[in-house]
């Protein structure tokens, strides 16, 4: 029998009457203690059976949706990490929400972004949390986002070739100044000033890479942020809906905003530092001087 | 619906489907439109009102997951009070769209009068059979008013009604005329939700706007493949009113 | 890891590498023979349809006695009904190896039950339908299904009951209950002449339903047979029939084209 | 403290034909303080006696809820009980999962008594995915070497279809049905004042039932002590009574503490004679059991 | 783009380990109110199994569960659900809050990764701080918070129609209004009502009988109920949270 799949292939059922039954572990159950239970579909390849009901790519009628669709982003610069993602999942065509939380507050000095499986990167950033949590009880001292997205890049490696689905970004202040970190489910693990992650991010990098320097000023990296999210919300039919922008900061991470992209689209962010007002749509902005498409428009 | 289908449509190549192939499994022929349906994007939806119909369509034209125009308008006028909206293939758009141009213009000119609603509906019906083993990837909703003219048994001058009219059409032709709404494109499933919410009968030219534009917008906000913009069209006995809608561009 | 923009997000497929590196990494395999046990993978001996109804005293289960090799009759004194404990009886359609099986299961879980504890608390129809239900969704879990469809009825504190379980493990209870092609060809007829009159049906009416679906089956399903038993569950417990032989009467179908003897 | 050279080991015989360790747990539970149990032809209640270490303290529990339909009230290590209950209410719980019925009371009592569980094993599935194990039972702890019998007696009542029931079930791993009984601290004096009246319980209404319930249990108390709102528990199993609200027309398993027993304390009739001279109370301790030095 | 014709099929087996029972659920948020409704129907393929198949489970006093899904996994895991909050019961004498249920779930549903159980899920009731609340899940558990969600065969159908009643997405306020941030229960009620009859009109799957659930906050009287006809209380105590049920039959076609 492989041992790989003997790892993970459980005779204990998930929830079973164990300790875990009381409850009382936070509904982590056994976690705390690092071990996990999965069970395992007992035929000759879980993969392609995970796949075979899972993947609606390719079977469109496959029962299992699972949801996917994103634009993520996160990028360095002198004041800290900027991140910023969308907040659309879809399943197939349909818009599943509108409302999705792509970053995880894993503590107040670490984030995560969420792309691929929304409750691989749901499920497992949190128990990074715990993980990080516990190094620092041991340690007296934070973990650091390298340590941190290493220990998460070990953890998805360790399921690789299962079906894992997850593209993050680890982002952090720590002793070594604003760190950004990519990890996927490959096991990939690439430090870097600038990722973008998800179907959105061609549209996001386009923008990023047009206004990107390390000495931007706060709210020039928050608004460069802002503006890429809505280029990919615009043109990517799996981004959109709202923005959400946050800044990581020597003292940790601090929620900038929640931003309507249609709205953006007309309007512009609102009243906020570094817009540079107006909507940020480009037949907005070319209205009555190019565009010859100009009906009554009904608000 | 096809259930338990385990093929992948990607498997085949997209537009090889040629009148040869009549032997394809029924498999192959639902697989094949499915991918060239949602290419594109794009929903129409057409609504009957007391004495007027309302008709309106998104503006989105993609490539897949990309937005690549928001301004491909889907509805054309027929006649004057005669619209059609294709939803499917953008390419077939433009092929069907000049196809009912001209076959429009060929009866208008044979039999000097403009094409009722019935007619253009089987017209509409029976060029898409045409394809029937190749089809069009288009499906298409008619709208407009269907003029009845009465003349009285007293002598007085014959008076004109407008009775609204709507139909829709599978790929290959199949008429549906439905005496509330028709629905397709990608966004059909939600427009079928949200309208058989919102819609009632007899409803005057200006609720049936609110009602057709509140049931495309919202059903396009929970499709992936349409939106970026709206138009609808009114059509009442004296005129049509088209606006263009402020949507979600995203 | 495939950045492609629609294609991102779903289940990854490791078969093709992308980036040419070697090796591919390798998925685990469970080997599903490895413990030299041999599961069901389709049905081999089988069973056709089952019905079930409500009537006024009780529950009827009804099933024709073929046993069938693919397209071959080949037990034509097969019995399908089952009776379990003192309160229910169980019809199965489906893998006949599967239902024998389980009848095993349910002999020694009555044995123990019932004959161990001898406390006065029998099995109830209900019970046996949610053991079964158990049985049958924890082998679904296995990959290693029991390739049946069951129906299970009973009559116990003056309750009728009738619930159908299957290969799968899901669970529903009606009035009417029919598997197999009877699904489709017996279950209107059922529901015509049984719903909204469960509390009116004499037993005599309840088994003249149960001869028409089944000779109507014996009409059309190809897998029938004209000899069928039926099991009553009322308050004086569990009855199952001996084999009957269906009347049947193909007059009707001469000169129709399709059946009988062809002329042309 | 050891008493005899045949008490080291519950797998041995002592040449008077005794197992002492298990004799020892009976002590086990005569230490605790008392708790117990009537039962009608519609009801079935447990009484008990809470101890609390102090004046700082609060009182420890003795009764514990096992399903809606069985409860308990313990004597004995409080630890030990828990054990036990944790593998009553697994028990339960698998019966429903299984069968979705509530477990007979009778099997779930003889399955902590003895090795037999409720639920039989299955050729067909795993039985460990939705059955637990066993390793509670006490008769087994009597029988091998290494084990210790658990220092814990239950009075259990339950609710089937067969009406009420009370049992006993002690470390010895013997378990009896009861009219009435007592088990704890000063039990004899509480059983005779049963005894005097078990008759009479079979068509008690629930009032009158508790009320010979505080009553026995009375019996059990030091001389300067009294039963008050904090020191008493009541469970029930059955339809409601006067003075309950809230109680599903199952009569499920409650238990009344606090203010809610107040009415039934109140309902109690003052001892006429006084009482006579108790055996001397065991200490106080964090523990409901002193172990003796 | 990476060419696909090298990818290797995933074989079919002869045994799928899943079927879809279809049917619809949803799930609204009041201020100190939720509603849970689902359908009864349960079906497989085009046949009609039963008229009479709850998907909408009490689990304790202040949260509801409704599946939706294939069938036997949802029974399953409702059953593992329900004995899992009876343990919680057992060890800390009250029931779980609604957001530790909601998490609980997650960790269920997560642990089945790898074999998910194919159903989805919403969770509703009343929060402690006493407001309504809906958790809608995933079949592998990832999960949010939200005040109302459809999920289901009919999903695609009812949600834009909840999209613009209850969010009122594309509604603008009368002048010098704001659009209300919680509707009053009856019209609550009635918007499920209409989903309901809409999805059946225009679903095959969805019909037969509609059950509501209502749980309203501790202390909330039952105002806006008064006209409801059939309510059925399941409230284990009445000074607490409480739960009620209302069935109404729909189109049998």
């Amino acid at each position: 029998m492989n041992s790989f799949a003997t790892r993970f292939d459980s005779h204990h059922h998930d929830d079973d009457q164990s300790d875990a039954a009381w409850g009382s572990q936070a509904g982590f159950g056994n976690l705390g203690d690092g071990s996990h239970a999965f069970n395992v579909p007992a035929v000759p390849d879980p993969t392609a059976f995970l796949r075979l009901h899972t993947d609606d790519h390719a079977d469109p009628n496959c029962r299992i949706k699972i949801q996917h669709g994103t634009t993520t982003l996160a990028f360095r610069f002198q004041g800290g990490v900027i991140v910023a993602v969308d907040s659309r999942a879809t399943a197939g065509s349909y818009v599943a929400s509108g409302t999705v939380k792509k970053v995880i507050e894993i503590n107040p000095y670490l984030l995560g972004t969420m792309a691929g499986g929304a409750a691989d990167c749901q499920y497992w950033e949190t128990y990074l949390g715990i993980q990080c949590r516990l190094h620092e009880l041991r340690n007296r001292e934070r973990i650091s986002v390298a340590a941190a997205s290493k220990y998460l890049s070990n953890l998805v490696y360790s399921y690789k070739g299962m079906g894992l689905s997850m593209g993050t970004m680890i982002c952090g202040w720590d002793k070594t100044g604003p760190a950004v970190f990519y990890v996927d489910s490959d096991g990939t693990r690439l430090k870097g000033d600038m990722f973008s992650v998800g179907s959105g991010s061609t549209f996001a990098y386009g923008v990023l890479d047009q206004g990107y320097r390390w000495d931007l000023t706060d709210e020039e990296a928050q608004e460069l942020g802002r503006r890429s999210i809505y280029a990919a919300g615009h043109r990517d039919a799996f981004s959109g809906n709202t923005c959400n922008l946050y800044h990581v900061k020597e003292d940790g991470w601090k929620f900038i905003g929640n931003y309507d992209i249609s709205k953006m689209h007309y309007e512009g962010p609102g009243d906020v530092p570094g817009a540079p007002g107006g909507g940020y749509g480009y037949d907005v902005r070319t209205k009555g001087r190019f565009s010859v498409l100009e009906t009554e428009v009904v608000a | 619906m096809a259930r338990g289908r385990t093929r992948w449509w990607w498997k085949r190549e997209t537009r090889s489907v040629t009148v040869t192939q009549v032997t394809r499994s029924l498999e192959d022929s639902e697989e094949r439109p499915n991918m060239a349906m949602e290419l594109n994007g794009g929903s129409v939806i057409a609504m009957v009102g007391k004495n007027c119909v309302a008709i309106a369509s998104d503006l989105r034209l993609g490539n897949q997951a990309l937005t690549v125009a928001t301004n491909f308008e889907k509805i054309f006028p027929v006649s004057e009070q005669l619209y059609i909206g294709l939803c499917g293939l953008a390419t077939d758009v433009e092929t069907l769209r000049e196809r009912f141009r001209f076959l429009v213009n060929m009866y208008t000119i044979k039999e000097s009068r403009a094409i009722s609603p019935q007619a253009f509906a089987h017209l509409v019906s029976s060029t898409l059979y045409e394809k029937r083993f190749g089809p069009y990837f288009i499906e298409p909703v008619i709208a407009g008013l269907e003029p009845i003219t009465t003349t009285p048994t007293d002598g007085s001058a014959p008076t004109t009604e407008f009775r609204p009219f709507i139909a829709g059409a599978d790929v290959i032709g199949c008429l549906n005329f439905a005496k509330d709404f028709i629905v397709t494109g990608t966004a059909s499933d939600k427009l079928f939700g949200v309208a058989e919410g919102l819609w009632e009968p007899d409803l005057g030219p200006e609720d049936l706007f609110e009602t057709i534009s509140q049931t495309l917008l919202n059903a396009v906000d929970r499709d992936a493949y349409s939106g970026w913009g709206a138009v609808v069209h009114v059509i009442t006995p004296d005129k049509v009113v088209s606006r263009t809608l402020k949507a979600r561009m995203d | 890891m495939d950045h492609f923009p629609t294609n991102w997000g779903r289940p990854r497929n490791d078969a093709f590498d992308h980036y040419n590196t070697y090796p591919i990494p390798v998925r685990p395999q469970n080997n599903a023979f490895a413990d030299s046990v041999q599961r069901t993978q389709q049905p081999i001996v089988t069973g056709t349809s089952v019905l079930g109804l409500k009537y006024k005293d009780g529950i009827m289960i009804a099933s024709d006695t073929l046993a069938s090799y693919g397209s071959l009759a080949r037990f034509k004194d097969i019995k399908r009904l089952h009776q379990v404990g003192d309160f229910t009886a169980i019809g199965a359609s489906g893998d006949m190896s599967d239902f024998q099986a389980l009848q095993r299961d349910l002999e020694s879980l009555i044995i123990s039950e019932e004959v161990t504890e001898q406390d006065g608390h029998k099995l109830g129809p209900k019970e046996i339908h949610e053991y079964l239900s158990n049985v049958l969704y924890g082998k679904r879990c296995k990959m290693d299904p029991l390739w049946n469809s069951v129906i299970v009825g009973g009559f116990k504190d003056g309750e009728r009951f009738l619930a159908y379980v299957d290969l799968l493990g899901t669970t529903y209870t009606s009035s009417t209950i029919a598997t197999g092609y009877g699904a489709y060809i017996a279950q209107p007829l059922l529901r015509k002449a049984v719903e909204g009159k469960e509390d009116v049906l004499t037993e005599a009416e309840a088994r003249k339903i149960l001869e028409d679906c089944l000779r109507v089956l014996f009409y059309r399903d190809a897998r029938s047979l004209d000899k069928y038993q039926i099991a009553t569950v009322n308050a004086s417990g569990p009855s199952i029939s001996d084999s009957i032989k269906l009347e049947t009467s193909w007059g009707f179908a001469e000169g129709i084209r399709g059946y009988g003897a062809q002329t042309q | 403290m050891f008493r005899n050279t045949y008490d080291s080991d519950n797998t041995v015989f002592s040449p008077q034909g005794r197992l002492h360790q298990v004799e020892y747990a009976l002590e086990a539970v005569k230490q605790g303080s008392a708790a117990i149990g009537l039962r009608s032809k519609t009801h079935s209640v447990l009484l008990a006696l809470k101890r609390s270490t102090g004046d700082l303290a609060s009182y420890q529990q003795k009764m514990f809820r096992i399903d809606d339909h069985v409860g308990i009230a313990i004597a004995g290590l409080t630890s030990d009980a828990r054990v036990l209950s944790n593998f009553m209410r697994q028990q339960a719980l698998s019966s429903r999962m299984v069968f979705n019925r509530p477990v007979p009371v009778n099997r779930l009592v003889s399955a902590i008594a003895d090795s037999a569980s409720p639920l039989p094993p299955s050729p067909l599935w795993d039985i460990a995915d939705i059955r637990c194990g066993g390793g509670a039972e006490a008769q087994v702890n009597t029988q091998e070497y290494g084990r210790r019998p658990y220092g814990v007696g239950f009075l259990v009542i339950g609710q089937d279809h067969t009406g009420p029931h009370l049992y006993e079930f002690s470390p010895s791993g013997t378990s009896f049905e009861y009219y009435a009984i007592s088990i704890g601290a000063r039990n004899q004096s509480a059983k005779t004042y049963l005894e005097k009246h078990y008759e009479s319980f079979a068509d008690c209404s629930l009032e009158d039932l508790i009320r010979h319930g505080l009553h026995a249990l009375r019996e059990t108390l030091q001389q300067d002590k009294e039963l008050t709102p904090a020191n008493t528990s009541i469970g029930i199993i059955g339809p409601a009574g006067k003075a309950e609200k809230d109680v599903a027309t199952e009569g499920s398993f409650r238990i009344r503490e606090g203010d809610d027993v107040k009415v039934y304390i109140a309902s109690m009739v003052p001892k006429a004679v006084p009482e006579p001279a108790a055996a001397p109370p065991p200490a106080a301790g964090d523990e409901d059991v002193q172990m003796a030095e | 783009m990476p060419s696909m014709e090298h990818v290797a099929h995933p074989q079919q087996r002869a045994f799928n380990p899943y079927t879809e029972n279809g049917g619809t659920i949803l799930a609204i948020a009041g201020a100190d109110f939720t509603v849970i409704a689902g359908d009864t129907r349960q079906s497989e393929g085009y046949s009609i199994q039963t008229r009479y198949a709850p998907k909408v489970f009490r689990l304790t006093d202040r949260a509801v569960l409704a599946v939706n899904g294939f069938a036997a996994d949802g029974n399953m895991f409702v059953k593992k659900v329900k004995q899992r909050l009876e343990w919680y019961r057992h060890a800390h004498a009250k029931d779980m809050p609604l957001r530790a249920i909601a998490r609980l779930i997650q960790t269920m549903l997560y642990a089945q990764r790898f074999f998910p159980y194919y159903v989805y899920n919403i969770l509703g009731g009343i929060e402690d701080d006493g407001t309504g609340a809906v958790y809608s899940f995933d079949p592998v558990g990832s999960y949010e918070r939200e005040a109302c969600r459809a999920a289901g065969a009919a999903q695609s159908l009812v949600q834009p129609f909840l999209d613009n009643q209850i969010y009122f997405k594309n509604q603008q306020a009368a002048p010098g209004q704001t659009h209300p941030s919680h509707l009053p229960l009856p019209d609550v009620l009635s918007i499920v009502i209409d989903s309901f009859t809409s999805a059946t009109e225009r679903h095959i799957e969805v019909g037969d009988g509609l059950e509501m659930y209502i749980v309203l906050a501790k202390g909330r009287n039952t105002q806006g109920m008064e006209s409801l006809h059939g309510v059925q209380e399941l409230s284990s105590k009445l000074d607490g949270e409480r739960v009620f049920v209302v069935r109404r039959e729909l189109k049998k076609d």
